[in-house]
């Protein structure tokens, strides 16, 4: 089992007559992905990467049988990318689009809250159930199959960390990139609920960062009663306040909020060991397993 | 981004908000000339990026022409919090009856806006939101809504502000959240919003920073932008279009994907270095987007040796070996020596291309940060390193 | 508020849609003198706010000087659908290739706007509409969202348009549903939106419909409004401000509240007779309202009696009393004759006040209707009734 | 029994410095509601009708326990006010006002479907409990307690139904004005829940109007199984098309939609009577108890 995705998935790709969707769409059916069709205005009836291109998600969609859609497409026009993805027959949403305007999240966010479908990202490297599909542009070799569920708020930082662990013998479940930009949809939470649902999920890696809350409510769901053993890695200890590093999320308020002590403190109460480095984090997890 | 005062006060005025009459003066004989259009007493406002001015001296008040020129000539060309103020605002000084608080801003947890107001606005507005949070009267926005105009009254009322200007200062924020809004703010603020004896608001400070993710869609404030880049580093990385942030060490620090470079630097910090910077070049760096990275990091005097850690995903290893051979050739000798680390996508064939004469190559994260700090300790000692020769060129006079 | 063609494209035309040249005339020469201007072939359209004007000879094509002449001669001062027609719309005549339909409104149900698209437009949108509803594609809109881009977009690709003009008619939806929100419509349409040789597309008709209630905030629009009374009587409505709609029978009909008043309507039908005219005099009507409300039935030259129901709420008896009391003094004789029924707050008090040597009361509602339509029947019948002689003048020579 | 309002009801008047506002205010105090409280924006710290004015619907309703509003707010701000009060602590809105244009009513619905407020109106003449409460501007002296639930979209004409129904003794447990507007919060269907769970109503008459669906949707509910029997009532068979009948909701489509004769057949079609009069429909409720 795993969550969210699996190799009954069917994707249609947002942006796929660009460059980066055309060469993800490729990647994506390389791994094994059902990557079905693309979605791009005024691009009906071309074909790209194998599948066939609609000019609309609801009828690359409703055509071809889809339940998830990967988005592509660039920045100005991503969030009504989102709201076209919402309102189509879809029930998971992958964002990997960067530099979304946070208040075209925050509208996204707000519609989101109105259906059933759940978005991960934006600024998302996507999704992956190792061996059996990834929707995003996360490069599938790191990745092994095993009982490790992975949530992170960042790309590579989650290659590095899932290649200590797959050095290490301990497979994945599924892993999940929510994203690094201060409003996004699946978050920690959510994650959690996913994770503690799917039996072969035996223990979970919350890879955090600097800048809001999430990690801090993350420890609250933990400290609420979660069966599934988790431990936790925190990017961002030698941030300085006010500096945006990267992540349009990823800042210590100048009020010293979002501090990586602050959530690393929240999830220690909580019992959950958090690595120093990534080695260390493989190491915490091998000895919960 | 974070616009300055007089730039901020220039939208808020468009806007309709209510800011005293102002100029920007570059010299003392433009503020002087200034006050005698505006009408003294005036206050004359150190324009640099940074909070707390008034404490650290950057506003000062003047009542005749005298103390304007003196006062002036003080302000001009000092340096507050670090920075080189060049340019100050003439201002007229607007004598009030109270100091308020009005601000938007995003609860990114909640994925929606937030209004407020506070009757206790001022120098220590910060204070006042830690220890008596209560005082902030706020409403959360539903974005497709916008600021109900019930919300703007209630916030007012839930503040405490004076009867006389609850109107007033309830159509200051609902045209502040408007401004907010129509320049994808993440922060606006006007703190204090100052009531009059004549029981009228005024704007005297102005804080309005946008998402610098929204700036394609406003051409007016991108030149702001263009205008105020804080050094020479900085100007570099907006040209190269990097995310880029010095800090205080000396390990140059390069990778990609902003994870993990921030863990590549709390790494540097846990193996007992000091990180000189941030910089992310990206996903799908290509061989020139790296050839700028070790440019710019070359260009920080404070650095002593260079970790390049690339995780590839999209980012292809032979791709960054490739951009690092360019800046091997062009940089002869190199500036610092370069630790490199390259995992993912195309790793070995990039291992492969890589000049391992003149760079270094570790396998694990870990061990490239260890080597990157052995040798920077060992420079900035004033020691030699002596394994590798073309990595260790002469320090030259230039630097310090 | 319907508006006319024309001033629905002024405010099309001001929105950017992309209207035809066109000129309003009221005379023979202007028209002529406007297709000289615009330049042969032009349309000649009658401006009445009535639908179906093509197929009942209101819109007429010419080719040349002569031809425009004679079509002026013929539209101008017609009759259409019982309107006269005054001014005429000379514009551009369009050669098309196909003709679309866009369209914006409210659906109470869902209480939500539903913008639509058809590839079949034309004079036959109703038959399309009714006969084969998938050929109109439909988006749903979230009122606080407005439409999306990927709405529009998606309408046009599921209503089969032509790819050569797809991305134009999302366009053209997206100005229009602006049009409908910036201007409260109730109904925007362009029927048709025409398809041209070159791949353009342009609005040859176009309906704005407006919500009378949201009005006070459209000054442009109720200048609009002021010049389009229908009729004499329709004016002196507008003038008191009541809800008044004129019917074909002969009963006059004057009530408090909408639906008491369809509901006596009903009555006057239900027993036989034939209501004149739908008059609400609103909640809370004072004696003067009530006197207006009798001037205006007495106006209409088709009413032969006249029913007066009021069941107070609100709305008080005694000073509906009065209100008939005071039309009583200034009418005398009575132009008809009238029978009052009072219900409610205060009917005791208003029915001991009224003048009944000059006015019928009768206590429940099917009595007071069914004796208003047995007047009226013998009016109309040209025979007299002597119960009570002063609700029965001569019928005037003025009368028809 | 009763439903929406009855002797425990706690109001806050919207708009009750106004000349129309304060005059119901003291009616529905003098018919015995617990009038609490008003509230007007810039108007804290009066009196009127003999309760506290507050700036705001929260601090009005939070001050005195408040559970309903009753909104008689000019149209051009009657949106804002209930906004307001739908994001107060009441969880009953009556919305009196006349005239609130239509797109506002559009976006104060979509709020209304984010609460768990009932929202009746706007241009409602009010809901009353006889002999407990009136929230709205019903002539209480008509109404009669009994076990007749009444639901309509007219004001006179409820008055001029109930008196009918009073006059033959059949009382009524709650009459519901829902308003004459295209858009409303509470609608028929809503109000057919309501008395469907009332143990004290055996009757309820339906009184409708040209314009729109909610008669037939009504039918629908009806034919999908309601147990309290309904006796129904329709003005405007005589309405020409086009036209607005006073109402703002009250007009025939040109093609022909919305019409009385449509609304009667649906309502004859699942069984219910429907009354030519207002004598019929106390003859057919009559009849049915």
């Amino acid at each position: 089992m795993s969550v969210l995705v699996d190799d009954s998935t069917r994707v249609v790709v947002q942006g796929i007559t660009g460059d980066e969707g055309r060469f993800h769409a490729e990647g994506m059916a390389e791994y094994g992905t059902n990557v079905v069709s693309g979605a791009v205005p005024g691009r009906g009836g071309q074909e790209v990467a194998g599948v066939p291109v609609y000019d609309t998600v609801s009828r690359a969609a409703h055509e071809h049988d889809a339940d998830a859609a990967v988005v592509f497409v660039p920045p100005a026009f991503a969030a009504d990318a989102l709201f076209e993805a919402l309102d189509s027959p879809v029930d998971l949403v992958v964002a990997v689009t960067e530099g979304v305007p946070v208040q075209d999240m925050s509208l996204v966010y707000e519609a989101l809250a109105r259906t059933d479908t759940d978005l991960v990202g934006p600024n998302s490297p996507g999704v992956i159930t190792p061996g059996e599909a990834k929707l995003g542009i996360l490069p599938g070799e790191v990745f092994e199959a095993g009982s490790v569920g992975l949530v992170s708020r960042s790309g590579t930082l989650t290659y590095q960390i899932v290649d200590t662990l797959t050095e290490r013998g301990l497979g994945q479940s599924t892993a999940i990139g929510i994203g690094g930009d201060p409003i996004v949809g699946t978050d920690f939470v959510d994650a959690f609920e996913l994770f503690e649902a799917d039996p072969d999920t035996e223990a979970v890696v919350v890879c955090g960062e600097i800048g809001g809350e999430a990690e801090e409510e993350a420890a609250e769901v933990i400290a609420g009663g979660m069966d599934t053993p988790v431990v936790g890695f925190i990017a961002g200890r030698t941030a300085p306040p006010g500096e945006r590093m990267g992540h349009a999320g990823a800042i210590v308020g100048e009020a010293g909020t979002g501090t990586a002590e602050s959530k690393i403190r929240a999830l220690s109460e909580t019992g959950v060991p958090v690595g120093e480095t990534p080695a260390e984090v493989a190491e915490h997890v091998a000895d919960l397993l | 981004m974070k616009l300055h005062e007089y730039q901020a006060k220039e939208v808020f005025a468009e806007a309709g908000l209510p800011v005293p009459a102002s100029e920007l003066a570059a010299t003392v004989e433009e503020a002087v000339a200034a006050g005698e259009r505006i009408g003294l007493p005036v206050a004359v406002k150190a324009q640099v990026r940074v909070g707390g001015r008034g404490k650290a001296g950057g506003i000062e008040l003047a009542d005749t022409p005298e103390e304007l020129r003196e006062v002036g000539e003080c302000v001009l060309g000092s340096e507050l919090k670090g920075l080189h103020v060049d340019r100050v605002l003439v201002e007229d000084a607007v004598e009030f009856t109270n100091e308020l608080y009005v601000g938007v801003t995003m609860d990114r947890e909640a994925g929606e806006p937030v209004a407020m107001v506070s009757s206790e606005g001022g120098v220590n507005i910060e204070a006042v939101a830690a220890e008596t949070p209560e005082a902030i009267a706020r409403e959360h926005v539903i974005p497709s809504f916008g600021l109900h105009p019930y919300q703007a009254r209630r916030a007012v009322s839930e503040a405490g502000v004076d009867d006389a200007v609850a109107d007033d200062v309830a159509d200051t924020l609902r045209t502040l959240y408007r401004v907010w809004d129509d320049n994808d703010g993440s922060d606006a603020e006007i703190n204090p919003l100052m009531m009059t004896e004549d029981d009228a608001v005024v704007a005297a400070d102005a804080v309005l920073n946008v998402d610098d993710d929204a700036l394609f869609r406003h051409p007016g404030l991108r030149e702001y932008a263009e205008s105020t880049a804080g050094s020479d580093l900085g100007r570099k990385a907006e040209e190269y279009d990097f995310d880029y942030v010095r800090l205080e060490g000396n390990v140059g620090v390069v990778g990609n994907g902003a994870g993990l470079v921030m863990t590549t630097l709390d790494l540097v910090d846990h193996l007992g270095g000091e990180p000189a910077n941030f910089l992310d070049v990206g996903g799908g760096a290509k061989a020139e987007r790296v050839r700028n990275a070790l440019d710019m990091v070359f260009s920080d005097e404070n650095v002593d040796s260079v970790v390049f850690n690339v995780f590839g995903g999209i980012t292809r290893g032979d791709e960054v070996a490739r951009g690092i051979d360019t800046a091997l050739e062009e940089f002869d000798p190199l500036p610092d020596p370069v630790v490199v680390r390259l995992a993912g996508t195309r790793a070995a064939e990039g291992r492969e291309i890589l000049n391992t004469d003149r760079v270094e190559v570790e396998a694990t994260l870990e061990a490239a940060v260890e080597r990157a700090v052995e040798l920077a300790g060992a420079r900035a000692d004033g020691g030699r390193e002596s394994s590798t020769d073309a990595t260790t060129p002469e320090r030259g006079g230039d630097r310090r």
